[in-house]
């Protein structure tokens, strides 16, 4: 039993969350609301250029050849700066499906185009009109199209940079390649999308709860800072606890994708669960420690929040994943 | 006890119902929080008013209907189950109007209030500052004396007004002595906000509108005339304001059974997932119980009130308890929409502009955190330190 | 519109009150744990006395031939005081049941005879040993045998005071007087019960948060009152907010069964499932705030306490009662 | 990350599961917070001492079998399976071996350890006095010096002695220096309650058992020989003792998986009504999932503290997370028994049992409230004051 990341792991993510200090700080995020494609290209040059989108790629055609366990902690970072960018739809979803298949978008993938992806729990395909590819998880049907080939209808989120399309899944796509019948395929790939997702609530909790303990420290009513009266720290407290108790679930959950444990469904349905109801208090705890300031879209804390909100609802939101839990074990 | 309406009552509700029906905008109006929806309301206020509903509560003189406290919870249920529009003018009419009523002069009301309550002269509040938010006795903007002009001129700032950008006047505490203790030598004033000296920068909330406003005064003149109350008295005429803004007036239960009734119909028509929908179903059952529970501590506490006892510190019990409602029933709202309830264009995103409304809830007219102490220190009775 | 008691009907209160200060202060219910009824006698034979278990009796069986708006707030004082007595199974659900039966045993109970009563929610006849007569409510089938007819079997609840005992429902009962197929007294006999109970859990709440408050006041740590910490403070507070808002839809409650208004049902589980929220919620806190103190037997907070535990749990829990709600208006 | 036990952890597995089953008593053997019990609970000590299962992770010459930390979390896994019985001896082995075997002198190890382990001398705290609970520093239980004699005389009390009844032994702080701050003048020592001047008084907790004591001292004398640490350094060799009672080693993840597979199993038992039973289903699952993330969390901070890391204030969340979670976990088990949950003579009242006994998590230990004091300020960092 070692339940730690090796130094090269750290040694990544640390690389990561440098770069995306650099290239992703919230005016980047911000931009990305008002932009063309809602998207943060700088910070995903960079990552392509650092290889993390195909981390979970082959080095036959051009990835790192790691797992999970190193990807986990990436995305824990995009998560972290509101990366405005399909990087769990890409880097987690797309390139390890298409790699297994020896489909050779992987390889454009790994170098830098971008996939959405679609589940009847993630209906809308997120960055979908600048994407090469959209992976289509239907029950038991799995493949791709391009997204030139069907009929984009874009929808607005309340997370200004995220760019929602929709697409009808029940007419005939015009696949580019499809595989039927093939549940196991479909079940990895939503895991690994709701391990991906779980990831990033993590670091957007944690990053709310350090700027709303920055706040609390520098905000002085009564005389005193806000972050000395009892109920803002017992507010906060119960966040870090949340978030304490998670992070070890989709750590967990990353490894038994990695190393194919039979637990796989039960250990991302708790990390998904867990992560989304951290991030959720996070974003409650964090906006009501705040007060007005943070309830405009002037302050940066609204990025985190919105982007934690769609996230939690996506790929699952707590009450599905449990349910999956209870299935399981009742 | 006898928990049913009156004949009279009932009368009241059907006059109501049938003027709504007739004359709620169909589709609704765009938010009133934007400069079009804001016009768009003004009109609408017009209307009410010019068929008394808009301040049944009033005096006939300035627009009212000399209604009960009966009467206007009846109005407020009719106008929720209606899904008529949000009122603009609510700021005035339930903060600075029972002020006025109190402490105003014969001049002032006659002056003020029915151009307050028509719409046409939109009033917004002035309480917060950068640093005085939740201690409000920590304002800093000076109002400095001007014998020559018989009046006040104004220096400072003042943030969060909620819909600053689109109202014609401004109410609020000044600093008029600035030796005094914290709670004193603060005047309520009456401040135009179209006057020379006064810059109104618009602030966008979470939902996107400009819903908020930063007021900067440099040198604004306000005459004596729209002094209201004593000067260096304002801390005590605005507690009675707050005491209704924390209180029964701004959230009559109306409003929540209407939203309660609304999650139901989105859960009977949302097709949830078989194992997730019992416990929605919970959480809307929750939702529509808190929904009767405040409609009954309501009229229990309007009885009271009726009988000519006087709102204490137990209206920090009802802000607690509509605030943490209103978010619980539009998080409910949420978790039936699952991964569609992001969509902020789609028929249904109501219920997510609602939720970001109901946020504010806990934070504004005195934090939770606040109102938690009021609970504890004046109602139950334990020590302040 | 009038949601407010009369004169007479606060004048009654304020009278049991009294009397229940002086006759079931915390020492008699103490005793009702060791003696051999796990009863409070005194008190029984005063509230007999001033006609108290008359109250829904007509006045040609000795009763006061009043109403469920009177008797609610009577409830709430034996629950104030945690009286050991089957007041709810007497004066709410046997003595309007026999007496619109005719049975003579309703004068019999006016005078200071006692009940019991069983249903599938309270499946334990509390004091049935010293009752005069048992009510089962059965589905579709309401009856009242008497004790010595049937076998108890005592069992021990965690409130040492309330003396329970199984019987078997399924078996063949020696009925004194049997009525079958009707749904609606049993129904009516149910929310009876649920609403007396309800009402006991409000005066169990507002008696826990008072003694709580007093002890918070009195007891000093850090130099201070440890009621001044903004933690204990908020804790209480949160259980006053539960308190506020259980009560009006119990006095509501009792009123619909005053007048037989058609949203009764509604109306007493929404009363039962807040008062049982509420009772507990107080529970916790005062445990809580009170610290070790309140762990032991020796204080008494465990009477009140265990007491909310055992009737938040009886005539349907808050859960069960939602439910029923749910099923009403969804 | 590797996941999986080593086959000589899995082998230790074994044999503890082995003997477990060969041994653990069945029926169940009554509360050890009874008199009878206790005894009963000795004899079972004394068998696992003797089978070197009493200390696993202790050196051998203490009777223990130098287990690794996983080993230890592994036979708290399987001790918990087992539903083997409470352990009587912990507060001597959890909170007072930690620091002898810091801060204790070869003698006193050598004196001490083996009797404790096995039972034979049974140690229970003396920190809680009526006016130092939450509030520690202010002990006032006096310590004065007999030169004479060579030791200390005890006057004064302590409270909330778990077990003091039946014990033969306390260790706790006593003021020896009365002019010293509140911190400072506190002196670890070991007491003898056999010991001439010592009064016990057992009190009645609220499951009926006697689990509490109050010790009065009046001119009980103790030998500098068990003097702990320095005098007057008690207060830094008691926190050493609270850090390990707050942390990792009073709760192992063991006993809340077993106590969530024994609520599935009620779950699974229980034929609750059709309409709750969703609402159930989703707490059990809850209760279930808590279990699961402590158990991963536990074992992500054993492989940093296996890496030589010290626990930090991190061990507050771990308090605050297996407190509340025992009880959550046990309100689900009286739930899902509805009316029955009152009964203290069926087959399932261990689980009213246990909620009363989880009741007490969050207060004793540090309250939940000065835990979230200490995670506020110490692990994120805010403001005292």
């Amino acid at each position: 039993m070692h339940f730690a990341f090796s130094d090269d792991q750290l040694a990544l993510r640390d690389a990561v969350r440098d770069l995306l200090t650099k290239e992703c700080p919230p005016s980047e995020v911000r931009a990305a609301w008002t932009n063309d494609s809602g998207r943060c290209p700088s910070a995903w040059t960079a990552l392509t250029e650092m290889g993390v989108l195909g981390v979970l790629a082959p080095e036959r055609v051009g990835g790192l050849g790691l797992s999970e366990i190193d990807l986990v902690l990436v995305l824990e970072e995009t998560g972290r700066c509101a990366l405005a960018e399909p990087i769990v739809e890409t880097a987690a979803v797309a390139v390890p499906l298409l790699a297994r298949r020896g489909d050779a978008l992987a390889a454009d993938l790994v170098s830098g185009s971008s996939a959405a992806a679609v589940h009847a729990l993630a209906p809308y395909a997120v960055w979908a009109d600048t994407a090469a590819t959209v992976v289509v998880l239907g029950a038991a049907q799995c493949g791709v199209v391009a997204p030139v080939a069907i009929g984009l209808s874009a929808v607005e989120s309340v997370d200004g940079a995220r760019r929602l399309f929709g697409l009808d899944l029940s007419a005939s796509l015009p696949w580019a390649t499809v595989e039927s019948g093939n549940d196991a395929e479909v079940d990895l790939a939503f895991d690994r999308a709701a391990l991906g997702t779980a990831a990033q609530l993590l670091g957007l909790a944690d990053r709310m709860i350090e700027m709303t303990v920055t706040y609390a420290t520098e905000r002085r009513q009564f005389g005193v800072p806000i972050g000395s009266f009892q109920a803002v720290k017992h507010h906060l407290a119960d966040a870090r606890l949340a978030l304490e108790f998670a992070r070890p679930l989709v750590y967990r959950a990353a490894w038994t994708i990695a190393v194919d444990d039979p637990e796989r469904a039960v250990a991302v349905s708790m990390a998904k669960a867990a992560a989304s109801d951290a991030a959720l208090l996070a974003a409650r705890v964090a906006l009501q420690c705040h007060g007005a300031i943070g309830y405009t879209t002037e302050y940066d804390l609204h990025l985190f929040m919105k982007r934690a909100w769609a996230l939690a609802a996506t790929w699952g939101d707590a009450g599905w994943h449990r349910a999956r839990v209870g299935r399981a074990i009742l | 006890m006898d928990l049913t309406f009156s004949d009279t009552e009932a009368a009241f509700r059907a006059e109501c119902r049938e003027w709504l029906e007739a004359n709620v905008p169909h589709p609704a109006l765009p938010s009133g929080d934007t400069a079009e929806g804001f016009a768009r309301h003004r009109e609408w206020e017009r209307r009410l008013f010019d068929a008394r509903w808009a301040v049944v509560s009033w005096p006939r003189e300035y627009g009212g209907r000399d209604a009960s406290l009966w009467e206007w919870l009846i109005f407020e249920e009719e106008y929720a189950r209606a899904g008529a529009p949000q009122r603009v003018t609510q700021n005035g009419i339930f903060l600075l109007a029972p002020t006025i009523f109190e402490f105003g002069t014969a001049e002032q009301r006659d002056r003020i209030l029915s151009k307050m309550a028509s719409g046409e002269e939109a009033w917004c509040q002035g309480w917060s500052e950068p640093n005085a938010g939740s201690d409000l006795a920590g304002i800093q903007a000076r109002a400095v004396r001007d014998d020559r002009a018989g009046g006040w001129r104004l220096q400072g700032q003042k943030t969060w007004t909620t819909r600053g950008a689109y109202c014609d006047r401004l109410f609020g505490l000044f600093r008029t002595d600035p030796e005094a203790p914290r709670h004193d030598g603060l005047t309520y004033l009456l401040v135009d906000l179209h006057a020379e000296g006064v810059v109104v920068r618009p602030v966008e909330r979470l939902d996107g509108d400009e819903g908020f406003a930063e007021v900067f005064f440099d040198d604004a003149f306000v005459a004596d005339a729209d002094v209201l109350g004593n000067v260096g008295r304002g801390w005590n005429v605005a507690m009675a304001t707050t005491g209704s803004e924390r209180g029964l007036t701004l959230r009559a239960p109306g409003r929540f059974m209407a939203a309660a009734d609304r999650l139901i119909d989105l859960a009977r028509g949302v097709a949830a997932d078989a194992d997730a929908d019992p416990l929605l179903r919970d959480r809307v059952t929750r939702a529509w119980i808190d929904a009767q529970a405040y409609r009954w501590q309501t009229f229990w506490t309007v009885t009271r009130l009726t009988a000519g006892e006087r709102p204490g510190a137990e209206s920090s019990l009802v802000k607690l308890f509509w605030s943490e409602l209103d978010v619980r029933l539009h998080e409910t709202a949420l978790a039936l929409l699952g991964p569609h309830a992001e969509l902020v264009d789609a028929e249904f995103a109501a219920w997510m502009k609602g939720y970001e409304f109901s946020l504010s809830g806990p934070i504004y007219a005195g934090t939770n955190e606040i109102q938690r102490n009021v609970v504890a220190e004046r109602v139950l009775g334990l020590p302040r330190k």
